[in-house]
């Protein structure tokens, strides 16, 4: 530790900075596709028809109960290059990232409909408004405010997970440590790097989280 | 010795000591994993050369970079496993002499308009991350060029290759023809190029001032006069080796 | 009006109502009493379909609200339901609490409906918490403005499921209070509650549930002094 | 997909099962030790001492802010090295695993404490017991049970992420995947296969999981 | 006997209890009203010591409870406390949760505090739940349960918060007969309900508390039918 080469560190600043902000890219792109996908396929499963929702179910179930890093080698070495004609990791690491949180956004739009007490559809079914005026008037914008802590800690997962594009070379945070690792046999240097950027991604995403909940919770 | 060296080597019944030899076993065809057991043409050549020398081995896999740790650590006594002999790596560990002799080379898709190295430049190209493939390409075409992807193994490099996200995979001579030969369905082919690829020599890799670096040294040397490494070489390789490129 | 003829409710094999049979005249208010789990919430909640009925039948205002022709919503708008947790829309004022079902449902114009809602928010005396959140509000508040906003849709029938029995006491007058005045303007109303001086004051008639069936039924005074039935008498020994 | 190898399967089932073993091996590990260290550090940052609670706190932001594929790498590369002698993927594998539950452990068991109502406290105060005494035959018999749904959940992520122990090459199922796919450069195979086997794992968790809270809570 | 003296507690910048002064005698039965927010409850657990005084003294059968140098944990096996939510041990059955306390805090052996824990049961009449768990009970039988919890430490002094307001109106009885039993054995006691036919009952004296103060105290009769201060006459008139 006492040799610690601060200048290795800055000669791979700029790849840090550039990994860095593919790193973002990714859970960015990762959380609104999977957004979008997740409340589709949360919709599907809280039906009682069940040709949608047991498929929603099956999805739900593989993406939540295989590894990340088994779905993005699949992806990425056998679901793109029959359709893009050949690898692509930047987009086979957002397909994966989108299709996993999928899953989980899945789980947390059901589990914010169905954590709105029931008085609360009794009173405006009572009112005489249908089941989707109550829902779009009544539920869902009271869901959408218990959704967001879950959500944003989604986020948090997407940005740590991403880092396993590594392994399919999309060139962001973790693979320019693994480079950086690969040319000099050193591991402090590299990792802890890694590390501390993903930190402060992290926390500043939490606290800019708490921020945002403090701010709803008061309104 | 080293205290601790005791733990690494042991004695068996005949009064030979074993020593453990570490590798990365993901780099056919000099050691590789078929159906879980670790063989190669580097795990039949350390056996032969430490027999020689009078020990036993136990080969274990542990990776690309702990193989370089453990055996710095003298948790392990030998590290093998196409481990290019260079500049960099004397100043931390001994190197046997050369037991092989490499280049590297190209491996694109038949048809491909690749035809040596300078027509690599602009083209994605797929390595195994730390190999001196990758550092050949980055002296060429600067480091960490971004068409130039870096993989955990050539495994995965080649495997990029043939899904279409690379045009070409750089690495040894031996792991690329190697693999052309056992998959030919696959329509590759390589390209050699001698002026852009200097000729690299492995070693048997060695904590510094190892004593068991010249009793190694003097077993290849005999193998070597004896026929026994050409054997053993044309055993893997179909074809014979150059020698005289060895001793060089 | 309301006909409730052989109402019967399970839940799975659990049977909460057993045969129910009661008639509420326009402008009558009848207040139900029973036990604890003896199903008076059930019996109000199959009246306003929030439970499917497995038996019998219920006529409001002479539609049959079982028949699976009745469209569901129209017949909800007829009754208006006021529950003991309130149910007020915490993400929405209390004018828009209260504007909301009209604008949506009768597409009321929004100046209309708020227009309305003002008038309902000075009849239950709380005009000042138009635009407070309902987390601002006191319970007895609460429930006055679920009782505007009932009231906003304009329903001929108001069932009460106790409305005051979730307030602290000094909120409980107040509550009481409206629905006193509602009753004398004429309002059709059934109330489940226990305040027995609501119920001699303002109920027409007062019905004594136990374990799914009405023990029975009749005026407030008869029935608090001199209960026919064993049944009625103990819980009555019990409340009072 | 036509040509699904079910020989090449047949070939890797005995190592996918050496594998299966290790991996349970090295969840069960991470869980039992990852407990034991979780309920400390959750101990110390409930604690009013800063010197306790301060360091507890850091331990959790790290181990939750970084992902896990940084953390045993470089338990991998430069923790163990130092202490062992030189590297060894199981050690590294259970080490890691077991710091990273820890983290997540601790809050569990925070959240587990927090989430008894405090009339149980206080009720238990009132009868004359002292903190100690309350937390013992009141408060802690109540968060376990409540502690169980989490921590099975991190049982599943564990046997999720010791998938990552397959990049410093311990044996595990990953491994074996990589393994095969690097020998017959096919991916639906061993992809496919080692993506069911998890899924099995996972799955069977659950359902024992869901057995065991309904046991518990009909109690 | 209970001394309290210019009680005063803040939550932050909070004010909730300004200058309490009250003064318990053995056997006494004292009734605390008050709207809701008054700091009744805030009361109470300063003199169980579930809240930290902020300023002035408490004395219980002499002893200063506030001094540091007081053990609090034999302070609190004097006072028994009964909650509004009951706070019985979930994960023990009826007489588990009255035998733990005696055990572990009075060393007393299972034996014994089993036949102890029975009588109690008796008392309250539920020796047939002892080995029930609290989560089959209804609420009126919880709540007895809790009373006979408190008893089994055999404090010199019992007090209740509310002790009725959760329960369904037919289980209110149960609760309050077994108080009035305490009450005529000559238990000290100081209860915050809004039960007046029970004040009226067994109250020695009534305080009414408003806003952190203590705003009139006198016998129940007299407190009730005339009061003295516009703020309990209006308290009185909501309630009543
Ligand atoms: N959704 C439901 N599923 C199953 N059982 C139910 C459901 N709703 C009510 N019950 C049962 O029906 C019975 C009657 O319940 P109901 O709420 O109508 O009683 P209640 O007279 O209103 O009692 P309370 O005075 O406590 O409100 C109870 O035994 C209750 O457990
Ligand atoms: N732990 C606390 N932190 C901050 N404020 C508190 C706390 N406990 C009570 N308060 C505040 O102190 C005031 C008095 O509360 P308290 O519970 O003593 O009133 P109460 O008279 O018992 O009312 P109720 O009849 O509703 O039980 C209230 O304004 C309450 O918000
Ligand atoms: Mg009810
Ligand atoms: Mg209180």
């Amino acid at each position: 530790m006492l040799d610690f080469r601060w200048d290795l560190l800055a000669e791979y600043g700029p790849f840090f900075v550039k990994g860095t902000v593919l790193t973002i890219g990714l859970s960015i792109a990762g959380i609104l596709i999977g957004t979008v996908f997740g409340l589709l396929i949360g919709l599907g499963k809280m039906m009682k028809n069940k040709y949608f929702s047991l498929p929603a179910k099956w999805y739900i179930a593989f993406f939540r109960g295989t590894p990340f890093m088994v779905q993005i080698l699949l992806i990425h070495f056998a679901v793109i290059p029959p359709i893009f004609g050949g690898t692509n990791s930047i987009a086979a690491a957002i397909v994966a990232l989108s299709l996993n949180s999928a899953a989980y956004i899945a789980e947390i739009f059901r589990a914010g409909i169905q954590s709105i007490d029931r008085g609360q559809m009794e009173a405006s079914r009572s009112l005489g408004m249908n089941h989707m005026q109550s829902m779009v008037y009544v539920i869902l914008p009271q869901a959408v405010k218990r959704m967001i802590p879950p959500l944003g800690n989604q986020f948090i997962v997407l940005i740590k997970d991403s880092s396993l594009a590594a392994l399919v070379a999309a060139p962001e945070l973790m693979y320019w440590g693994q480079v950086m690792q690969g040319q000099y046999y050193r591991v402090w240097e590299p990792y802890l790097a890694v590390a501390a950027i993903y930190l402060v991604l992290t926390l500043s995403l939490s606290f800019l989280l708490s921020r945002l909940e403090s701010r709803l919770s008061t309104e | 010795g080293t205290s601790d060296k005791s733990k690494v080597s042991s004695s068996n019944e005949n009064g030979k000591k074993t020593l453990r030899v570490v590798t990365n076993a993901a780099y056919a065809p000099f050691v590789y994993m078929d159906k879980g057991e670790i063989v190669g043409f580097d795990v039949e050549f350390i056996s032969a050369v430490a027999k020689e020398a009078g020990y036993d081995v136990k080969v274990e896999h542990v990776g690309w970079e702990p193989l370089f740790v453990e055996v710095k650590g003298k948790t392990a006594d030998i590290g093998i496993g196409a481990i290019t002999i260079n500049d960099e790596r004397k100043q931390t560990y001994d190197f046997s002499a050369a037991y092989f002799l490499s280049v590297n080379e190209i491996l694109v898709p038949e048809g491909s308009p690749i035809k040596s190295a300078t027509d690599l430049k602009d083209k994605v190209v797929a390595v195994s991350n730390g190999t001196t493939g990758q550092s050949a390409i980055e002296s060429l075409y600067g480091k960490n060029n971004s068409k130039l992807k870096k993989f955990k193994d050539n495994n995965l490099a080649i495997m990029e290759l043939k899904k279409g996200g690379a045009d070409a995979v750089v690495a040894d001579n031996t792991v690329v023809e190697e693999y052309v030969k056992n998959n030919p369905k696959d329509n590759l082919m390589v390209i050699a190029d001698d002026t852009a690829f200097d000729k690299e020599f492995y070693g048997i890799l060695f904590a510094k001032d190892s004593k068991l670096k010249d009793e190694f040294d003097q077993a290849l040397k005999k193998m070597l006069d004896n026929g026994e490494y050409a054997n053993l070489y044309e055993k893997w390789f179909d074809y014979k080796p150059d020698l005289e490129g060895l001793k060089e | 009006m309301i006909e409730v003829k052989n109402l019967k409710k399970s839940f799975g094999n659990h049977v909460v109502l057993k045969d129910i049979n009661v008639m509420v005249k326009p402008k009558e208010v009848v207040v139900v009493i029973g036990p604890s789990g003896s199903g008076k919430s059930t019996f109000l909640r199959c009246i306003n379909l929030l439970e499917t009925i497995t038996g019998g039948q219920v006529l409001i205002e002479g539609v049959d609200i079982t028949d699976k022709k009745t469209n569901i919503n129209s017949v909800r708008m007829e009754v208006g339901m006021v529950f003991q947790q309130f149910n007020l829309f915490p993400h929405k004022t209390v004018i828009e609490n209260i504007m909301l079902a009209p604008t949506k449902v009768r597409k009321v114009s929004a100046e209309k409906a708020r227009d309305k809602g003002m008038e309902l928010l000075k009849k239950v005396g709380l005009t000042e918490k138009a635009n407070a959140y309902p987390d601002s509000l006191s319970g007895g508040q609460k429930q006055r403005v679920a009782i505007a906003r009932s009231l906003a849709m304009t329903p001929k029938i108001m069932l009460f499921d106790e409305p005051t029995s979730a307030l602290d006491p000094e909120m409980v007058g107040e509550v009481l209070e409206v629905m006193k005045q509602l009753a004398k303007e004429g309002m059709t109303m059934v109330v489940v509650t226990h305040e027995m001086g609501f119920a001699k004051e303002v109920g027409d008639r007062v019905i004594f549930m136990d374990d799914g069936l009405v023990v029975e039924k009749n005026i407030p005074r008869e029935l608090f002094d001199n209960p026919q039935q064993e049944r009625t008498k103990s819980f009555l020994s019990k409340i009072l």
